[in-house]
């Protein structure tokens, strides 16, 4: 049983790393602000999602489960948020695209 | 070597690397948001520290909004005259780089040189938290022990404000801070801004109440309030008040006001000045942070405003 | 390598690397940076030095944290006023140097006096 | 009447409040007079103002009668966990001497910051940041923790800073940011230094430590950190990049403020440090080496006011020149055994600051009138201002030969207390230093006297009336520099019996006229000016006959000014302060 939840763990985080090196990759080579953020939200978030969702089987209580969720759900808010408004100022002519 | 000890290494590896970045790069804005990467960085360092008070403050207010203050800045800059011209010269800046990592290197033979077993006054802050009734002995000594510290500090706050609104045009005494931002009230933009206020104040709420017993208070509580009013203000759906508006006056000097208040209540009643009575020592502290988390929010929410732009009257 | 020590060599390279930013960079916005940086490496100093003293079931000295958070404040308004004067001076100016002897007046003076 | 490390101050004393009073009641003016605005913000500096005076002199009053330092413990906690305040005899006389400088600009800046019925900037700014200055200023005289007196550092700066750009010219700004960005570096060393004495000792308290502190390299590091920030708030030379333009942008009041007040916090706690802190730590190289800046300060200052085509330029680097006189005192305070501890020249050292927080306070605001009535205040074109604006021209003079030390000024009694504790400690190279700079002082008020002085057959025009309360204040404080060695000082500062300076006689005629002429010869020697004499026949003779002397002069001066033009650039001033904190450290570990 602790081996499968061990399993779940390796598998889940590590798909989370990957869409974080991708995410990365994507920040550093795409060529303006607004792919840059496509890049960086979509797999930020997907990333972050499936690190919590590999450590939802670590977590000892109930509680320490929700606390997880709503760490994603927290960065999910504020990913969104900041998105918008990096978007808003590149499109008014802010930060050199 | 443990793995907190190669962890450590990486960390403090990756954050003088980020620093070298911030120094070094050519382009302003690219070494502001190697800052604030930076910034939040030092906010793990501070959790490796075992000082997760001062890790909420670094990440709140020298991460956070310190950072949104420089990009802004970095951006409104942006078509600044190139001052490559005044970039000195490679002899001093060599002379600069040697004397830096002189004093660099005596401060580490200092650190090195300090005293085993390291003074100490953790055990006396915690021998007289019986007079608070607070179990948080940072909140303890910030508002109690070292309490004129913190009074005079908001008062430093209430003079940045000052500072910044003396910069305004004459003409533009009076009126609101910072441009008026649009945005489509129907957007996503606008529709986060309503979403994500309510769990960040019921966060910055906690994180303040929390701090009379755990990690917390009213500083990083107060950032984080701030920084939702900033974004309801960002997506046009409310406006920065006037500066000669009376009541924001009042919530600007409620913090410092109430903390003279009971300072001078201790004065004439008490035993001293900014001491509390024992029996009613946890309410009063509480009180003042109450005041104390509304003139945060309001002066670094005002503070990243910057200066009365938009007259009322005219 | 304690923790203590690791960290400790990274506060003093700050300082080192905020006293060199701040001498020998021209533009204020990075003398600015460079300040905050070289603050956060003292701050860091302080939070050795709790550290060291940790006792009384406490991972860290209460007292220096607290001295901590009252600098972070300082230097956070220290750092908005500097960048007021900062955004003033170029829309007054219309440049950002700080050299003594610079000419003035290029951009309008919107002050209105 | 001062610190000492002996006497044990475990509880309040009687009287302790007046020192939490000296810092509430000026933050409580600051507080009420940002939330009520409008045309009350000068009711409350005006309500504040003669409740400070009344603290200042109940201090001044009770604490010959305590018999310690006063002590009040805040919240009743003991260091080293809880902060104390302490008021020594030194404190007094700084918080005496604040509230008097502070009137007097509050009663000069009535008109020139005359609110209107509508909230208005400059007004609001201005006297809430006074209010602020005088708060900050008190906290730092009386504050027993280092801690705390970093906190009230910043609040000083955070005040004096935006004093400079209230016109909101480009050039004032940039002065302000200039200062701003330095003043920054200086406090963040001064914090580093803190940091390093928490972690050696364990305490920040001022009393707690100079108990505790021992000659270790740690400390010793500390100590030169924290002494290189202050001396880089106080504008010590080389470190003085910031100083000419901002004290000399600000307007008048907001000037005398800057020069007057505001860098004798700084200075105020490097006394602390090196007085009650660590007097034996230092050793006699790092005291001869501030005091070498001070002399280089003294010179440059000087020579470069001499240069300069405006008065409130000339007054700014006079202030130079005064701030290095001030750091004379370090190295004639050292005595046999090896700590900093001659009373004659403590007490001489802060008299002089003292004298020259009044003295220079009321040279501004003279100038400040005199730039009112003529529209600008270029030296050469001053001819004639002595029949249009007397009594501003007269309080210059009086700051003037206040400051040159002619008896009975308050300057004329530091510089006995130092010239007798530089023969007690064998060091007459700092004698001579002392008398030079008082004819370099008298250079150029001699050179500015001589120009508006000068005969004029047109009558030159001016705008406006006279100020009454303008040139009253100015006047009054200028008068209490001339006559602050009259004082009885002894139940405050260390000064020995019999050295109340005589007003009548031989010698002290020869004080007056010694300064004087060679303050004249000096003028005339660097000054590049064309000079107002020189049209008369005598002068011309004369004049033949000195040329070389007076080409090697201006040769000199032009020299000395492009070194300072070097000095005051940003990356040389950041180097010079790096070497000067090196050396500091170096100096204090060899004699270690």
């Amino acid at each position: 049983m602790s081996l499968a939840r061990d399993m779940m763990t390796i598998v889940a985080v590590s798909a989370g790393a990957f869409f974080f090196l991708a995410g990365t990759v994507g920040l550093l080579r795409f060529p303006n602000t607004l792919t840059r953020l496509h890049a960086l939200t979509k797999a930020d978030n997907l990333g972050l999602g499936l690190v919590v969702l590999g450590l939802l089987p670590q977590a000892g209580s109930l509680r320490g489960g929700l606390k997880l969720i709503s760490i994603w759900l927290l960065g999910l808010l504020a990913g969104a948020t900041v998105s918008q408004l990096i978007a808003r100022t590149a499109r008014q002519g802010g930060p050199a695209p | 070597m443990s793995i907190a000890t190669v962890f450590e290494i990486v960390l403090a590896a990756v954050v003088l690397g980020l620093a070298i970045w911030t120094i070094a790069v050519p382009e302003t804005y690219s070494a502001t948001v190697g800052f604030v990467a930076y910034g939040l960085l030092v906010a793990l360092i501070w959790v490796r520290l075992d000082a997760v008070d001062v890790a909420l403050t670094e990440a709140a207010i020298g991460g956070g909004l310190g950072g949104v203050l420089l990009l802004g800045a970095a951006a409104r800059l942006r078509n600044a005259d190139p001052t490559a011209v005044e970039t000195p010269c490679k002899l001093v800046r060599l002379c600069a780089a040697a004397l830096s990592s002189l004093i660099a290197a005596a401060l580490v033979a200092a650190i090195l040189l300090l005293p085993d077993p390291a003074p100490t006054l953790a055990p006396a802050a915690v021998a007289k938290a019986w007079a608070t009734g607070l179990a948080n002995p940072v909140t303890n000594v910030l508002m109690a022990f070292r309490a004129m510290d913190t009074m005079l500090e908001k008062v430093v706050l209430l003079l940045a404000i000052v500072g910044v609104w003396s910069l305004a045009s004459d003409p533009a005494w009076g009126g609101r801070p910072g441009p008026r931002h649009e945005a489509d009230p129907h957007g996503v933009l606008a529709f986060l801004a309503r979403l994500l206020p309510s769990v960040g104040i019921v966060v910055g709420i906690y994180i303040f109440w929390t701090g009379a017993d755990h990690p917390g208070g009213a500083f990083q509580g107060g950032a984080i309030l701030a920084s939702m009013w900033l974004l309801v203000v960002m997506a046009g759906l409310t406006d920065t008040p006037p500066v000669s508006s009376r009541r924001l006056r009042f919530i600007l000097v409620a913090g410092p006001g109430l903390f003279l208040v009971v300072g001078i209540g201790g004065l004439c009643l008490g035993p001293a000045f900014l001491a509390y009575p024992l029996a009613l020592a946890k309410p009063l502290i509480l009180g003042i942070e109450v005041a104390m988390i509304l003139t945060i929010a309001a002066t670094l929410g005002l503070l990243l405003a910057g200066a009365p732009e938009r007259s009322e009257q005219r | 390598m304690s923790s203590v020590t690791v960290f400790g060599l990274c506060a003093a390279a700050a300082v080192g690397l905020g006293l060199y930013g701040l001498i020998t960079n021209p533009q204020p916005l990075r003398k600015i940076i460079a300040f905050n940086l070289l603050g956060s490496g003292v701050f860091l100093l302080f939070g050795i030095i709790g550290r060291r003293g940790a006792a009384a079931g406490f991972g860290n000295d209460p007292v220096p944290q607290a001295l901590v958070i009252t600098g972070v404040v300082v230097a956070f308004s220290a750092t908005a006023l500097a960048i007021a004067l900062l955004l003033r001076l170029f829309q007054t100016a219309g440049s950002t140097t700080l050299r003594s002897g610079a000419p003035t007046g290029a951009g309008p003076d919107p002050s209105g006096d | 009447m001062l610190l000492h490390p002996t006497a044990l101050e475990a509880a309040t004393t009687t009287g302790g409040f007046l020192l939490v009073l000296s810092i509430v009641v000026p933050v409580s003016g600051v507080l009420l007079a940002f939330v009520l605005g409008d045309r009350y913000v000068r009711l409350v500096a005006f309500a504040v103002v003669p409740l400070g005076l009344a603290i200042a002199a109940a201090t001044l009053a009770i604490l010959p009668q305590s018999d310690g330092p006063l002590v009040y413990l805040l919240g009743a906690w003991p260091p080293p966990l809880g902060v104390a305040l302490r008021g020594d005899g030194l404190s007094a006389v700084m918080l005496a001497t604040t509230a008097l400088v502070i009137s007097a600009i509050a009663v000069f800046a009535t008109t020139d910051f005359c609110p209107a019925a509508a909230e208005t900037r400059a007004p609001f700014a201005f006297w809430v940041l006074l209010l602020a200055i005088w708060g900050a200023l008190n906290t730092i005289f009386i504050g027993g923790d280092l801690f705390t007196l970093y906190v009230a550092l910043e609040l000083l700066t955070f005040a004096a800073v935006p004093l400079v750009s209230l016109d909101g010219r480009a050039e004032t700004l940039r002065a302000a940011l200039r200062y701003l960005i330095f003043a920054l570096l200086g406090s963040v060393l001064y914090l580093l230094g803190t940091a390093l004495l928490y972690g050696l000792y364990g305490t920040l308290d001022i009393v707690l430590l100079s108990r505790r502190v021992s000659a270790e390299a740690a400390a010793l590091v500390a100590a030169a950190l924290m002494t290189t920030g202050l001396l880089a708030k106080t504008a010590l030379f080389p470190l003085h990049l910031w100083l000419p333009p901002a004290h000399a942008g600000a307007p008048a009041a907001a000037s005398a403020i800057l020069s007057g007040l505001v860098v004798k916090g700084s200075f105020f706690i490097i006394i602390r440090l090196w007085f009650n802190v660590m007097p034996a730590l230092p050793g006699f190289a790092a005291t001869q080496l501030l005091a070498t800046m001070g002399t280089a300060a003294i010179v440059f200052g000087s020579v470069v006011a001499l240069w300069q085509e405006r008065l409130k330029l000339l007054i700014a680097y006079s202030t130079l020149a005064q701030i290095g006189y001030l750091f004379l005192m370090f190295p004639l305070a050292f005595d046999a055994s090896g700590r900093l501890e001659s009373d004659e020249a403590l007490a001489g050292g802060l008299l002089q600051a003292v004298s020259h927080a009044t003295a220079k306070a009321a040279m501004f605001m003279a100038v400040g009138s005199i730039y009112v009535a003529l529209g600008h205040d270029r030296i050469t074109e001053l001819r004639g201002i002595a029949r249009a604006r007397p009594m501003s021209l007269l309080a210059f003079a009086l700051g003037g030969i206040a400051l040159m030390g002619v008896p009975p000024s308050g300057a004329s009694l530091a510089k006995d207390l130092l010239l007798q504790a530089a023969e007690e400690s064998g060091q007459w190279w700092w004698a001579v230093v002392l008398q030079a700079g008082g004819m370099f002082t008298a250079a150029y008020v001699v050179l500015v006297l001589a120009h508006a002085l000068a005969g004029s057959d047109v009558s030159i025009a001016v705008t406006g009336p006279a100020s009454r309360n303008q040139d009253l204040a100015a006047l009054a404080l200028a008068l209490c520099s001339l006559l602050l060695g009259l004082v009885p000082w002894d139940p405050y500062l260390p000064v020995p019996f019999g050295t109340a300076p005589k007003v009548f006689g031989i010698e002290s005629l020869s004080k007056l006229l010694l300064p004087v002429l060679g303050g004249a010869v000096l003028a005339i020697l660097l000054s590049p000016w064309p000079h107002p004499l020189a049209s008369s026949t005598t002068w011309k003779a004369l004049a033949s006959a000195a040329r070389p002397l007076r080409r090697a002069g201006i040769e000199f001066g032009r020299l000395v000014e492009r070194s300072d033009d070097v000095l005051r650039q940003w990356p040389m001033a950041g180097i010079s302060l790096l070497v000067v904190a090196l050396l500091l450290a170096a100096l204090m570990l060899a004699a270690n």
